[in-house]
């Protein structure tokens, strides 16, 4: 499986990402600047990391977006390649219109950096494959702005097509306004496209894969991936 | 030309001006002056403390670069070496919070990757009054999220660091900042303008009037002016900052690269003397190719500006348009405003005309030190304290929830969560244990850091509270699994001139020295912070102690937390009557004084030898030394952050509070399987350390009888849920409410 | 010419405001009672070389849907001067 | 009586404003070659329930100079309505 992991100007999480790929994993990856374009050939997973990509000025995303890297990414995303966007990353996506919805400042207006726990609400995607239905894992978060928001339109759709793949929940799997660190519509954590094949979640799965690192519950995104790219290719598609 | 009295306004001394005058062999003129006043200002020129710094041993076989460049560096093998310095931010962060401790941090960043390494933590150390107070409320919330914001997006974990509050800090709150970066030894880069006609470029942000004269602003009392002069704070960009990183690292791997200079205070007049007085050289440089924000900016503006996110840079002739390809591939200036000269000066241009010329090492080192005078505080002859006049509470459960809800003793989550403390996936011991581990990817080694300081022990005795700080933090790098390896210091006192504060400081730099001479653990950098005063009262002593230590093998790691049910719980070190200094005694009791603990550095060392050898071998759950709050907080810590209770029992001649609350040294908890516990003894027989149990890791409740031939004389008994969140929720709801 | 732009960036009404409820709260907290709804936005100050005043209004707004304002939480006005 | 007050929240001239560089950066980016300068501030809206106009004008002042800015780096203004 071929990687990318995109850097833009302010990305931070970049490094991160590019381990989990290429040493975790074991899959070959690159880095991609953010002047750069490629060709969705290239690649089969495309990794946007997170960070503070302009800051976040104006707002979380917004300037990232109009990068010529993003228009490959739009490009392979429309060609069916696997997009990850990570913290920053989800919010670039959003900004991008790949997802639906927008991103606010925490309810709080504070900046989170603990575990949470997520309920696995679709494990039918090429990211969560591995992960069984209902599922509750522990994966760190660390953002400012991470309140997702859509209407109630948007959000009917969303949950109609099983577009929320992550929610955050309490110890014992309940979606709870106690276990929401941000404020997220619905404990929001995690969406994929309609096509499925572009994923944003907040926390950071790549910050707990390694048993060193204590949780190993985010591993599974990355292995799942591979195993649908494995998969992807063993049947032609 | 400018005399005496345009001296003396820009906070000169009289013989200060005459020595410039003697240097110059003329007059200067106004933006000489203004060049000197911000050099020769206490915060650029250490011109009060340096002979005292002097006392400190800095030098060992890791030393591989000790104080005088931007950062120390300490070799910790593999060809890798950790670069590390703390700053103060102390006067910013007091007049305008968030920005001031955000680029305080932004500072201290870039005097790490200045000398050519990858930042890769941040620990933050500070102080403020008390939470009841609003304004200190508002100060401490904006600190934090000043530090928070910085660090975040520039993606260093900040994984540790330290908060006291006390009324000393009320108006003066300290704000240290401290970076760490790792370092192959051959990228090493020094601060140095060496090589007649090599190009002198400035790179990164624009310069704008913003900060004039901050090195002054903070070498003098803090009054209600301060907050007129505001030009003094600035606006931290963390946005460029990373860019600047990104930037000069990618420049730093190149070989024509001469030297390198971050821009703090005292701006382009600090960078350019400084690199030339390393190098024994001269700089001319032009002010009118300096890029601005803002339009009709003086010469003497332009060179005394503090804009944030700027470095100088040294290149080898020819190599410029090298230097502006690597800065625009990250959207960034980079300028050449002058070349490096043989004649020792600063030639100060503007549009070809000379505007000022100095001798360079003059400026970067020839403030005349003064010599001030030391004596022993009157308050420090009636701090005794008659321990047998004080009655000890009947009821310990409730005396053990007043100190866990203590923001002194309570959990500092409120602070780290707003921190990022896992990017870069390094940090494998949390903030929340007594020291942060970071792994090194690609070797089986790791670093364990710390921040620490008892301002209030050094209020007490000056002497013992230095010591204290130098040992504790190694006690917290060696519970951890490290041995410790360097330290860089902050020291921030009130007005030197006065000689009760001036004894303090020499006091505090004497007792440091010795313990970090006792440990092995010399100093490689640090900072001075004086004039932390109001016109009612000085701060305590604080001289803050940041410290790295090794961890051979990574996985050897330990915590605090108790493990496993059934664990036997040791003490190390020896139970003390002593309760002077302690929380218990100020913050339950209500006495302010006594003296503080005293410090064996004899026994501290073999305490500590005796548990790192334990935690190496393997054979213990978790470590925790005792600090304050004492025995019984530490337990109770121990407990908390394992999610298990803790049952067991002290025999003791002494008064159970003070084996209970007070803060005796040299103490270390560990919890290890029984089978391992007669090795432990061993050990500890061997190192002629005392060693004792104390109990069983146990569900339920956190239970602890002392007793007196056998018989019960104290005890508490309470669900370590119950205190959990007594201690966990303290400095939210004090915040928040 | 030059002409300076004046732009208000506002989260649309039914967009929950964290910022104005959180300055809302410590308003109350400090005293003011008659506090009855706080909303944040944005205030975006544009000096723009352009060809007329038509031209810069159909820049402005250009910027403001294409970067200044997200359609999907928030609201803008302008005045040019 | 409810008034509607409107304020602004600016950096003072000459303190550097990074977010107003980065959207600057961005909108010359997007091809508005135009853009001189950009600043960016906050815009603060308060309903106010008060005895008067004179009142709220207090009020608002008091609460500008208290919470809603910091003299140290910012000016305010503000109407009401
Ligand atoms: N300002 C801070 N920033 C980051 N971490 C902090 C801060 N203050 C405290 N901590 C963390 O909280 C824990 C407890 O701190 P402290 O009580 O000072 O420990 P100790 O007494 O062992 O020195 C440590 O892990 C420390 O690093
Ligand atoms: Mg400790």
């Amino acid at each position: 499986m071929k990687c990318a992991v995109i850097m833009f100007p302010g990305s931070n999480c970049d490094v991160d990402c590019y381990h989990a790929c290429r040493d975790v994993l074991g899959q070959p990856t690159e880095y991609v600047f953010h002047k750069e374009k490629f060709s969705s050939v290239d690649f089969d997973l495309i990794v946007l990391p997170g960070g503070f990509s302009y800051g976040d000025y104006l707002r979380a995303g917004a300037i990232a977006r109009f990068s010529p890297a993003m228009e490959s990414v739009i490009k392979a995303a429309e060609a069916g390649k696997l997009i990850l966007g990570i913290c920053n990353g989800f919010q670039i996506l959003l900004e991008a219109k790949l997802l639906p919805g927008a991103m606010k400042r925490n309810r709080d207006l504070k900046f989170h950096c603990h575990d949470v726990f997520l309920r696995v609400e679709n494990n039918n995607t090429p990211f969560t494959g591995l992960y069984k239905k209902g599922e509750i894992i522990k994966v760190p978060i660390a953002h400012g702005e991470g309140n997702y928001f859509a209407d109630r339109d948007t959000m009917e759709k969303l949950k109609a097509r099983g577009g929320v793949v992550f929610t955050y929940c309490d110890r014992d799997g309940n979606v709870t306004e106690e276990a929401n660190p941000n404020g997220s519509v619905e404990n929001i954590a995690g969406i994929v496209s309609e096509q499925g094949n572009v994923l944003g979640m907040m926390p950071h799965p790549e910050r707990c894969a390694e048993d060193i690192l204590g949780n190993t519950d985010g591993r599974r995104v990355f292995e799942s991936i591979l195993q649908y790219v494995e998969g992807s290719v063993a049947h032609g598609r | 030309m400018a005399g005496r009295d345009d001296a003396r306004k820009l906070g000169l001394a009289d013989y200060e001006y005459d020595e410039i005058v003697k240097t110059l062999g003329r007059e200067p003129n106004y933006l000489e002056l203004g060049m000197y006043s911000v050099m020769w200002s206490e915060h650029c020129s250490y011109k009060n403390s340096k002979p005292v710094l002097k006392r400190f041993p800095t030098s060992g076989p890791r030393v591989l670069q000790g104080p005088g460049e931007n950062a120390g560096i300490v070799d910790i093998g593999d060809n890798l070496a950790v670069v590390m310095k703390v700053e103060s931010h102390n006067h910013p962060s007091a007049v305008e919070p968030y920005q001031g401790a955000a680029t305080g941090v932004g500072g201290i960043i870039r005097d790490i990757f200045t000398m050519g390494a990858r930042p890769v933590a941040l620990l933050d150390s500070l102080r403020f009054g008390s939470l009841d107070d609003p304004r200190v409320k508002y100060l401490f919330s904006g600190v934090v999220s000043g530090i928070a914001d910085y660090g975040n997006c520039m993606g260093i974990p900040t994984v540790g660091g330290e908060v006291y509050f006390d009324d000393s800090y009320r108006d003066n709150p300290l704000v240290n900042a401290m970076c760490v970066g790792i370092i192959q030894h051959d990228r090493i880069v020094k601060g140095r303008a060496a090589g007649v006609g090599n190009s002198v470029m400035l790179v990164g942000s624009t310069t704008g009037r913003d900060g004039m004269h901050g090195a002054s602003f903070a070498s003098e009392e803090l009054s209600e002016d301060s907050v007129a002069k505001r030009p003094s704070v600035q606006v931290g960009d963390p946005f460029m900052e990373k860019l600047l990183l990104e930037a000069c690292l990618e420049l730093l791997q190149n070989k024509w690269v001469v030297g390198i200079q971050d821009l703090g205070a005292a701006g382009l007049t600090s960078s350019s003397c400084e690199t030339a007085a390393r190098a024994g050289s001269g700089i001319e440089l032009d002010v009118a190719l300096v890029p601005r924000r803002e339009e009709n900016m003086t010469p003497y503006e332009v060179m005394i500006s503090e804009s944030q996110e700027r470095m100088l840079v040294i290149v080898e002739k020819g190599h410029e348009q090298d230097v502006k390809k690597i800065f625009e591939k990250w959207d960034l200036n980079a300028v050449k405003i002058g070349t490096v000269t043989d004649d020792g000066m600063l030639r100060v241009l503007e549009n070809g005309t000379v505007v000022a010329e100095v001798p360079a090492r003059s400026l970067a080192d020839g403030a005349p030190s003064v010599k001030r005078e030391s004596r022993k505080p009157d308050y420090m002859e009636t701090l005794d304290v008659d321990l047998s006049s004080i009655k000890i509470p009947a009821d310990l459960n409730d005396v053990l929830i007043k100190l866990l809800s203590s923001p002194n003793i309570a959990s500092k989550a409120w602070v780290y969560q707003q921190y990022d403390h896992t990017v870069r996936t390094d940090t494998v011991v949390p903030p929340g244990s007594d020291a942060a581990v970071l792994r090194i990817k690609g070797t089986k080694k790791g670093i364990a850091l710390t921040t620490d300081c008892n301002g209030y022990y050094c209020y007490l005795d000056p002497y013992e509270g230095g010591k204290q700080a130098v040992a504790e933090a190694a006690r917290n790098l060696v519970v951890a699994g490290a041995r410790p390896l360097a330290i860089t210091d902050c020291l921030n006192f009130g007005n030197p001139e006065k000689p009760g504060v001036y004894y303090q400081f020499e006091k505090c730099v004497d007792g440091m020295a010795e313990a970090a001479r006792y440990l092995n653990t010399p100093v490689i950098s640090g900072n001075v912070s004086f004039y932390n005063e109001t016109r009612e009262n000085a701060i305590y002593p604080t001289p803050v102690v940041g410290m790295v230590g090794l961890l051979e093998d990574v996985e050897k790691r330990c915590t605090m937390a108790f493990k496993k049910e059934g664990d036997v719980v040791v003490l190390l070190g020896e139970n003390t009557d002593e309760l002077g200094g302690s929380v218990y005694l100020r913050e339950v009791m209500g006495v302010k004084g006594g003296r503080p603990p005293r410090l064996n550095l004899d026994v501290e060392k073999r305490v500590q030898d005796c548990c790192l050898k334990a935690i190496e071998l393997g054979l213990v759950h978790s470590a925790h030394d005792v600090s304050e709050g004492g025995l019984a907080v530490a337990l109770a810590e121990s407990c908390i952050a394992g999610n298990t209770g803790f049952s067991g029992e002290i025999e003791t001649e002494l008064r159970h509070d003070a084996v209970l609350f007070g803060e005796g040294q040299s103490r270390i908890i560990m919890s290890l399987p029984e089978e391992n516990l007669s090795l432990i003894q061993k050990i500890a027989g061997e190192s002629n350390v005392n060693i004792s149990v104390l109990g069983f890791v146990k569900q339920g409740n956190f239970k602890i009888e002392v007793k007196h031939k056998g018989v019960n004389i104290g005890k508490i008994d309470i669900p370590v849920e119950e205190i959990a969140g007594i201690w966990g929720n303290a400095i939210r709801w004090k915040v928040e409410n | 010419m030059i002409i300076n732009a004046r732009i208000n960036v506002r989260f649309k009404s039914g967009v929950l405001d964290p910022q104005g409820t959180a300055i809302k709260g410590a308003l109350k907290h400090l005293g003011f009672d008659g506090v009855e709804d706080v909303r944040v936005g944005k205030l975006i100050e544009i000096k723009l070389d352009a060809a007329s005043k038509e031209d810069a209004e159909g820049q402005i707004k250009d910027m403001c849907e294409k970067l200044l304002a997200n359609p999907v939480i928030e609201d803008y006005s302008f005045e040019l001067s």
